[in-house]
């Protein structure tokens, strides 16, 4: 967190001068370590058998916070006596068909449940394929209201014992073993955990890419959340999961995706041949039955269709939803970038993104561009995924011959971010607006000019057009006001379409629950309707902190209704009282109002007039069935999931598996790594073996990539910025003594690093932040690479992500880049065609060199089998 | 106004430079180098705000300071210390280590205990810890610098700081050599940055301090490791944050630059460190040169003395 | 003579006539300041108007003043207001002015011709022009109406990567845009 | 030799900055030296009527002085800005003090090389106000070798009163080092110049002058402690090692040149060049022991080691942290 959110960590050292433990747990010794009071080195990849550990040492020592768990998580629901666990089935849960490497989850329901009914699930492949767990991020889980519950948590198939087996096996002995941790080490932090949660006290657990990018990413923060709902530290003040999110506003960019899986406000993309109607779409994100917010859905659809489409959509043609494409499937984009080298894709825009230094395989990025028919590049430098024709590491081997390389590319300068007005989300979901304070220089535009005149023209060209295919383009509301000399369109007026108005009045609607399903409001985002209230920006809000609270509600406004920690409502005991003086934060107060308020320092995230006593009618569903105990509004059931029996690809709990490239056998269950993971097995996307396969051997190392303070992910805006190309002049690899005494490596000289894909040289740092561990009796070097260098600005190097093969984690599609297998060699690379045969000589060695498939599954039917990955068919299909 | 603290001892140095008893109170930093994260945010800023040319472009080796030391494109320094060190333990005086301690690859642990990584259970924590600390000028309540400087350049400001006169200093150099603390620097390039030749160095941003603002390292610090003040009361702030330290069984915190019976009548700019000054790169225990200079030049009088007394003797003798 | 800060001075500000008659006997004060020192002031003071921001980088969101001189950016630095920051930048944040008016900025069209060895220069229009005419063929070539008897009506002809760095309201706008468009493979930064 | 000290640095890198300064120092150094004994000997000369010692020291001090102001200007980063000296009038400052000793000397010193040019000019040419040259011709020599003895000491307190380790540590010593220097390398000068009937005198000041120089050198590097070290290593060792042989057989040589005229310009260069290797030997010494840490580390430590840390209160030391 000091590394890459410096300026957050300011928070991390005011609470440790105030008495907080700060325990920092990484595979390397890091600026956060020089400041915490504990520094915990672990294998990378290993962090579910790390709290799994810690899980275990609550759940053995019954250290949970009782009450908090049974009023307030799924801990007394009864789980349907067909699931099956990992503990009994090495590895895998119940449901798998190893044909698909997909989980039918039925068998994962809750008892009583009859899941032949469950119509408006969407198919679990299809679920796979189009990343559905970033829906759930905000969706819930669609299940019912009221299931069988235990309230002793005796019940052998309660969620509470089932969890307690899971876990079992995950001794300070075995996590030891798996992680590389001490015993003692482990304890210590599994102590401060327990000793630190409770009524009183709350532990807050921060992570960031360090659990995301891995075949496993979900299931990482998953164990997290468990272990935070067990401690009783979600929804409270000091608690919580803060995930540290990554650029200025990819906050935003999730909540207003640019993601092809999600519409605004986390309404899904409809799939084709399961959302054909406008109410099946809708009906798939309410779960009709369910409690929660959610069951509004179709005001939120509605709403944005009308945003889309203004007066052409109507009730009478379910508001244009069938304007919306259908996505089919994985489009994510490593998918995208294959379908590149394939030639399927024509044109690609490069919208503030460098794929060709930021995204895994950088080759396989680099190889894809130069086979496009025109490449669109909006960027305020000439980054590389503008120059891969000129002189990228393919040019260099030959790959890539300029003269041969038929992409057009259009590299256009983008205005920068004093250059335009416009809110940015940050990572607590607050959006902060910016004023313009100059103008943009020479040909420099926002985005927002770029794709106001982009649409423009293209309607223009297709204006009179009766083809079908042409509708949605030319119904599309795309009317703003233009400002300035060079015609930018208005940013507040597009925040003020995001935020919604009434058709009729144009009065801004001031809470989402004002939003109408007949098509009388329009709102391009639900969740930031409010963010316009009283006709006000009240992201431009700039209360000075030192004048208010220290929640500082009046600075910016934060997605939902400017509430400030999300699910508050738990940081009061069932009857709505604070959970100690200490830690109160949202409160009943029955004198406030007409028959009590809910009241406290945030807006409550409950409705405010609802008592801590309520309990719903019988067959209520939606927002009425949420009863007073039910802190967790948006979930299906109102509590806090410590088992997920919907949802999820990979598994209603977490289970360690190995990294996809991995110099050991899984020490726990007989399925070596995510069986449900995503890989595309093909010649350009070689990865390293791992047991159980032979010649692991071949890529001795572990290495791992991350960030440096200095500069900033591809380097666009850090290599070619002198102030900061200066501090990190050069790129490098770090190594610990002893793995420099093996391989011969000295400080400050060179060394290679090479996988099947790549080898790429940085100079050589050799530290004591990096330390062997012992893992499963045998030592293992970790090593260590930033990733921010590439072939332009001002200070060049090799790429780490062309070091990496693409596998991704099945639920979000995000790639395994913490954790690779590799080998270390000093001096520096081959170069030219000797670098391809070279890497080829390795890729023979290790067996992956003639066309290799590679089994995926290691336990039960179909284990060892060879599997081709996950091709989707040639979408190039009909018209 | 010049007076029998002048050169050396406690003094007030905005009065003792004659702006009077009325002047603002003197302006420093408390740099805390016990919350500093290493994020360089200091360097960038002051580079930014004073339009300090960037020179460095190579990777030094040296865990991740590649900004070398303070020079002139260089008025804060952010060092990076890896020590193999046993925590909270205390230190003796001298060091029984070879010159290059510290640094990366010397001394490693015994190939296959892996000890140190805290693999065994009894091994306890890592004994390893990452120092690092942003060096400054340290406007010197007796600043040899100034002292040194035959033009006037170098003066003291009304907030107590010393300050480079771009327009008045013509490069002699001298307040180089003179600075117990290698902090000020003549500038060498590159060609076409401005004050080229000219002796350079923190000013403690006496433009913004005009202005009211704080120096803009303080103002980035994320964590408040830098701190900037009244120097009387971060002086009070510092005390008790190493009081505070002690107690909580760092017992190798200490202040440097703080006491102003020091040799250089105490730094305008101290800090608390973890270590010794010199692993750092700071001197132990620094003093003004001209504390002596009463005496030099009494020296250099009687030499001069000698000199015509041995060239009249000379003469004197018998003529040949 | 040159002595002193200039011919136009007068003899009584020459700094050894101020150590004589002030109280600066030692020039190290009063007697020493040139009058170019006298006349300081940060520039910020000197601004014509400051911009309230958020730093570009990362998503702590920080919060920027951005001082503005002359149209040209002249400082930026931490907001002390931000109840995020507290005023504070990390060297990214405080290398933004750097960022923004690095001579590396890319401020022209450029354009690479199919199989072409060099940049070329376009006009902005023009490029616009010709982009809209490439986007309008391929998705032309690339539409698809059914897929396995499905409805999609889609193009998966035309991809685009890219939004963690951009505004909330072009985020809106590329999003809506390429829907209407049929354009699905529309990823950024959340993804890796 | 002192014993290896033990010392902690980091990374192994200067804690002082050595001087920006070049060769043109050490020149500076050494032509200042003569300029100021010419003038000594010049006066001296003009009082005991040796005329060509007389013109010898008082041309030899002028040019002297000139290529001691090139070398200074030539060494400023902002030439231009030479007169900014003048500025102030600064006691603390070794420079500024130098610098009014120049202004005051060097007025006289070129006046009197000055009135020496107008006698050498045909007496038909000495009209007009040149016929003052004749009356201020003494009196401007006086007071020239009044103003030259700190001339030639005040270098020394220019490089001592730095924090350069072997230049700091011999303060004590230096002037009587330079001083030393200064009388052999302007004796030399004349013994170069003059018939060895005018240089008995100056015979007299180069050996008196070299044996200053070489037992106050000794016993400089007595009192050093390590920063003496330097002084016997690399560059600045070659050179104070040529240094003393030039000074002794400079010396030697003068005693006997009183008969030869060969011999006085052998030894009379000796002298000079001797006195030119002690410049540029103290001066890179200083510069190296600079650029090491060990010689600004181990005296401070030794001393905090000895209880005696420089601290200007009562005597019982402020200790800031229980390691000092
Ligand atoms: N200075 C700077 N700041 C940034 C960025 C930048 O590039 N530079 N990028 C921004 C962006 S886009 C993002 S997404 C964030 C990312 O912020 P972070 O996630 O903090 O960034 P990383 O440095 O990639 O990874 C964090 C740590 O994860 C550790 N790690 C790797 N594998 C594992 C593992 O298996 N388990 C555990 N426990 N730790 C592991 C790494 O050693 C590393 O120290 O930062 C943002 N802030
Ligand atoms: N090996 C490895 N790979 C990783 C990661 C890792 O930890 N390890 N982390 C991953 C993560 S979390 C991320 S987010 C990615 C980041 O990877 P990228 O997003 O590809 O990297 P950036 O350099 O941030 O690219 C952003 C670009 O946007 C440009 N830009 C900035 N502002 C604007 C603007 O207003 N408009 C336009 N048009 N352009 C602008 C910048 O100049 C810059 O070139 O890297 C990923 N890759
Ligand atoms: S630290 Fe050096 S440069 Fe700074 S005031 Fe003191 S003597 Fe001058
Ligand atoms: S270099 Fe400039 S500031 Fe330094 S002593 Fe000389 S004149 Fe003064
Ligand atoms: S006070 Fe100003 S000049 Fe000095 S280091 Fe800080 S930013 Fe730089
Ligand atoms: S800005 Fe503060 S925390 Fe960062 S390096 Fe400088 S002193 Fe340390
Ligand atoms: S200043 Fe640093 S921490 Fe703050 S938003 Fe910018 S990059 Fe992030
Ligand atoms: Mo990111």
């Amino acid at each position: 967190m000091a590394e890459a959110h410096p300026v957050g960590f300011q928070w991390v050292m005011e609470a440790k001068a105030r008495g907080a433990t700060v325990i920092h747990v990484d595979p390397r010794f890091t600026r956060t370590s020089a400041l915490a009071d504990t520094f915990v080195p672990l294998r990378v990849g290993t962090d579910i058998a790390f709290l799994g550990g810690v899980i275990n040492y609550v759940l053995q020592n019954g250290l949970d916070f009782r009450e908090y768990v049974v009023a307030y998580t799924n801990a007394a629901v009864i789980v349907s006596d067909d699931y099956q666990d990992t503990e009994d089935l090495d590895g895998l849960f119940s449901g798998f068909d190893p044909a698909t490497r997909t989980y039918d989850p039925a068998s994962w329901q809750y008892a009583g449940r009859d899941s032949a009914q469950d119509g408006d699930d969407q198919d679990h492949v299809v679920q796979r394929e189009t990343a559905s767990a970033l829906q759930h991020e905000t969706h819930g889980i669609g299940v019912e209201s009221d299931p069988p519950r235990d309230e002793t948590l005796q019940h052998p198939r309660c969620v509470y014992q089932i969890l307690k087996r899971h876990f079992a096996r995950y001794t300070p002995e075995l996590v030891s073993q798996t992680c590389g941790v001490s015993t003692e080490a482990f304890l210590e932090v599994a102590r401060a955990f327990t000793e630190n949660s409770g009524r009183d006290r709350t532990t807050a657990l921060v992570y960031s890419v360090g659990w995301t990018q891995h075949s496993v990413g979900v299931q990482y923060i998953r164990t997290g959340a468990i272990l935070q709902l067990l401690l009783g530290n979600m929804g409270r003040p000091g608690g919580g999961i803060m995930a540290l999110r990554g650029h200025a506003s990819i906050q935003g960019s999730t909540d207003i995706p640019t993601l092809f899986n999600l519409l605004p406000g986390y309404l899904p993309m409809p799939t084709a041949g399961v959302d054909d109607s406008l109410d099946d779409w809708l009906d798939g994100i309410s779960h009709p039955g369910s409690k929660g917010y959610w069951a509004n859905a179709r005001a939120y659809g509605v709403n944005l269709l009308k945003a889309y489409w203004g007066d052409a959509a109507t009730a009478e043609n379910d508001f244009c939803f069938d304007y919306l494409p259908r996505i089919t499937g994985d489009h994510g984009t490593y998918r995208t970038v294959l379908d590149m080298i394939d030639g399927k894709v024509k044109g690609y825009f490069l919208l503030g993104q460098n794929p060709a230094v930021g995204s895994a395989h950088g080759k396989a990025q680099r190889l894809g561009m130069a086979n496009l028919d025109f490449l669109v590049v909006r960027d305020l430098f000439e980054i590389e995924s503008a120059t891969f024709w000129k002189n990228s590491p393919e040019v260099e081997t030959g790959e890539i011959v300029p003269q041969e390389c038929r992409t057009e590319v259009f590299l256009m300068p983008a205005a920068s971010h004093v250059e335009k007005e416009g809110t940015f989300t940050q990572t607590q979901r607050m959006l902060q607006w910016r004023e313009k304070a100059v103008e943009p220089p020479g040909d420099c535009r926002s985005e927002l000019w770029f794709f106001y005149h982009l649409g423009r023209l293209i309607r223009e060209r297709l204006a009179g057009s009766t083809a079908e295919r042409d509708r949605p383009l030319l119904d599309l509301a795309w009317d703003y006001p233009m400002l300035g000399d060079t015609d930018d369109p208005d940013a507040e007026a597009v925040l003020m379409e995001i935020n919604g108005y009434d058709v009729a009045t144009r009065r801004p609607l001031s809470s989402f629950t004002e939003m109408k399903a007949d098509g009388s409001t329009l709102g391009g985002c639900w969740i930031y309707t409010g963010v316009f209230a009283d006709g006000v920006n009240q992201a431009a809000r700039r209360t000075p902190g030192s004048e208010q609270s220290y929640v500082a509600p009046e600075w910016g406004w934060a997605w939902p209704a400017n509430r400030r920690t999300l699910y508050n409502r738990a940081s009061a005991d069932p009857q709505g009282r604070p959970w100690s003086e200490r830690k109160a934060y949202v409160w009943w107060d029955a004198s406030r109002g007409a028959a009590g308020e809910w009241t406290g320092h945030d807006v409550p995230d409950f409705e405010v007039t609802k008592p801590p006593s309520y309990r719903a009618p019988a067959g209520s569903d939606g927002v009425e069935a949420i009863e007073g105990v039910d802190p967790f509004i948006m979930q299906g059931d109102g509590k806090g999931s410590l088992f997920v029996p919907k949802g999820l690809i990979d598994g209603p709990l977490p289970t360690h598996y190995e990294p996809v490239e991995s110099p050991f056998r899984n020490p726990i269950h007989g399925q070596q790594a995510n069986p449900t993971r995503k890989e595309y097995s093909r010649p350009a996307n070689r990865l390293n073996p791992s047991p159980p396969e032979p010649h692991a051997e071949v890529f001795p190392y572990v290495f791992t990539t991350s960030r440096l303070t200095e500069h900033h992910t591809a380097g666009g805006m850090s290599r070619y910025v002198g102030r900061l190309a200066e501090l990190q002049p050069e790129m490098f690899v770090e190594v610990s003594p002893e793995l420099a005494a093996e391989r011969g490596l000295q400080n400050g000289g060179w060394c290679h690093v090479v996988t099947a894909r790549a080898a790429v040289e940085g100079r050589v740092l050799v530290t004591d932040r990096l330390s062997p561990l012992r893992v499963e009796g045998r030592v293992i070097h970790q090593v260590w690479l930033p990733y921010h260098w590439g072939t332009g600005g001002m200070v060049t190097g090799d790429s780490a992500n062309d070091l990496f093969g693409i596998s991704l984690d099945p639920n979000v599609l995000i790639q395994e880049s913490k954790a690779g297998t590799c080998d270390v060699l000093p001096g520096r690379r081959p170069t030219g065609r000797d670098l391809l045969a070279f890497v080829e000589g390795y890729q023979r060695r290790s067996g992956v060199h003639d066309d290799h498939a590679r089994p995926i599954v290691t336990v039960g039917p179909g284990a060892q089998a060879p599997d081709d990955g996950d091709e989707t068919p040639d979408p190039a299909g009909g018209t | 106004m010049a007076g029998k603290h002048s050169l050396f001892g406690p003094v007030d140095p905005a009065a003792d430079a004659g702006y009077g008893e009325d002047h603002p109170p003197r302006m420093g930093f408390f740099t805390d180098t016990s919350i500093c994260i290493g994020c360089k945010a200091c360097e960038v800023a002051c580079k930014e705000w004073n339009d300090v040319p960037a020179t460095h472009f190579d990777m030094l080796g040296s865990s991740y300071d590649n900004s070398l030391s303070l020079n002139a494109n260089q008025w804060r320094h952010v060092a990076f210390i890896e020590q193999a060190k046993p925590l909270g333990e205390q230190e003796s005086g001298l060091r029984r280590q070879a010159v290059d301690l510290g640094m990366p690859g010397m001394a490693p642990p015994d190939g296959a205990s892996a000890a140190h990584a805290g693999q065994d259970d009894d091994a306890g924590r890592p004994d390893f810890r990452w120092l690092m600390s942003s060096d400054v000028c340290k406007h010197c309540t007796h600043a040899a610098c100034l002292d040194v400087c035959p033009t006037g350049s170098l003066f003291r400001t009304e907030f107590g700081t010393v300050v480079v006169q771009d327009d008045i200093c013509n490069g002699c150099g001298y307040c180089v050599p003179a600075c117990p603390y290698g902090v000020i620097e003549r500038r060498k390039g590159p060609e076409g940055a401005k004050n080229v030749g000219i002796a350079q160095k923190c000013t403690l941003c006496y433009d913004r301090l005009g202005a009211g603002s704080t120096p803009a390292c303080a103002q980035a610090c994320p964590t408040q490791s830098i701190q900037f003040g009244d120097v009387d009361e971060l002086r009070e702030r510092a005390d008790a944050r190493l009081a505070q330290l002690h107690e909580a069984g760092t017992t190798d915190a200490r202040l440097y630059g703080h006491d102003p019976e020091d040799g250089v009548g105490g730094a305008g700019a101290f800090f608390l460190l973890l270590d010794e000054p010199e692993v750092y790169g700071l001197p132990p225990d620094p003093v003004v040169t001209t504390k002596d200079l009463p005496h030099m030049f009494n020296r250099a009088g009687v030499a001069a003395l000698t000199l015509l007394a041995g060239a009249a003797l000379s003469f004197l003798g018998r003529r040949r | 003579m040159g002595i002193g800060d200039g011919l136009s001075r007068t003899f009584l500000s020459w700094p050894v006539v101020r150590q004589v008659t002030g109280a600066d006997p030692l020039g190290r004060g009063p007697a020493a300041r040139s009058a170019h020192t006298d006349g300081l002031t940060a520039r910020t003071e000197t601004a014509d108007r400051v911009a309230r921001s958020v730093c570009p980088y990362c998503a702590v969101g920080c919060g920027q003043l951005v001082y503005v001189k002359d149209e040209q950016v002249v400082q930026i630095e931490g907001d002390p207001d931000s109840p995020v920051s507290r005023g504070r930048l990390c060297p990214k944040g405080s290398a933004s002015k750097n960022l923004v008016t690095s001579p590396l900025r890319q401020t022209t069209v450029r354009y690479r011709a199919p199989f072409g060895t060099e940049w070329e220069d376009l006009e902005l229009d023009v490029a616009m022009e010709m982009i809209a005419d490439r986007v309008v063929k391929a998705r032309d070539d690339t539409w698809q109406e059914l897929d396995d008897d499905k409805t999609v009506r889609r193009t998966l002809g035309i991809a685009s990567l890219g939004g963690a760095t951009l505004d909330n309201e072009e985020n809106y706008l590329i999003k809506k845009l390429f829907t209407a468009m049929g354009a699905i493979q529309i990823e950024n930064q959340a993804r890796i | 030799m002192v014993p290896e000290a033990t010392f902690t640095s980091y990374y192994g890198r200067p804690i002082v900055k050595p001087s920006p300064w070049e060769a043109d120092i050490p020149t500076y150094l050494f032509a200042g030296g003569v300029a100021a004994g010419s003038s000594l000997i010049a006066a001296g000369a003009d009082l005991t009527g040796r005329p060509t010692l007389r013109r010898s020291g008082r041309l030899g001090a002028v040019a002297a002085l000139s290529v001691s102001m090139v070398a200074l200007v030539h060494d400023l980063g902002k030439p231009s800005r030479f007169l900014n000296m003048l500025r102030v009038a600064k006691v603390t400052s070794p420079m500024s003090v130098g610098t009014w000793i120049l202004t005051l000397y060097g007025p006289f010193a070129g006046a009197v090389a000055a009135t020496e040019v107008v006698a050498m000019l045909p007496a038909r040419w000495r009209v007009g106000p040149l016929r003052l040259a004749a009356v201020v011709d003494r009196p401007a020599g006086l007071l020239a070798a009044l103003f030259a003895p700190p001339v030639a000491a005040y270098t020394a307190v220019l490089l001592a009163d730095t924090a350069t380790p072997s230049w700091h540590a011999a303060y004590r010593e230096l002037p009587f080092v330079f001083v030393g220097s200064a009388a052999a390398a302007s004796a030399g000068l004349g013994l170069v110049t003059s018939p060895v009937g005018e240089t008995g005198p100056a015979r007299r000041f180069a050996v008196g002058g070299a044996a200053l120089e070489l037992v106050m050198e000794h016993r400089m590097e007595r009192s050093m402690g390590i920063t003496a070290e330097p002084l016997h290593r690399g560059t600045a060792g070659r050179w104070m090692r040529a240094a003393k042989a030039l000074t002794v057989a400079g010396a030697a040589g003068s005693l006997l040149a009183g008969r030869s005229r060969a011999v006085a310009v052998v030894s009379g260069t000796a002298l000079l060049a001797g006195s030119v290797c002690t410049r540029f030997g103290i001066f890179e010494a200083g510069q190296e022991s600079a650029k090491d840490p060990r010689y600004t580390v181990v005296p401070q430590r030794e001393r905090l080691a000895a209880g005696m840390p420089v601290r200007s209160g009562p005597a019982a030391p402020r200790t800031s942290h229980p390691a000092t």
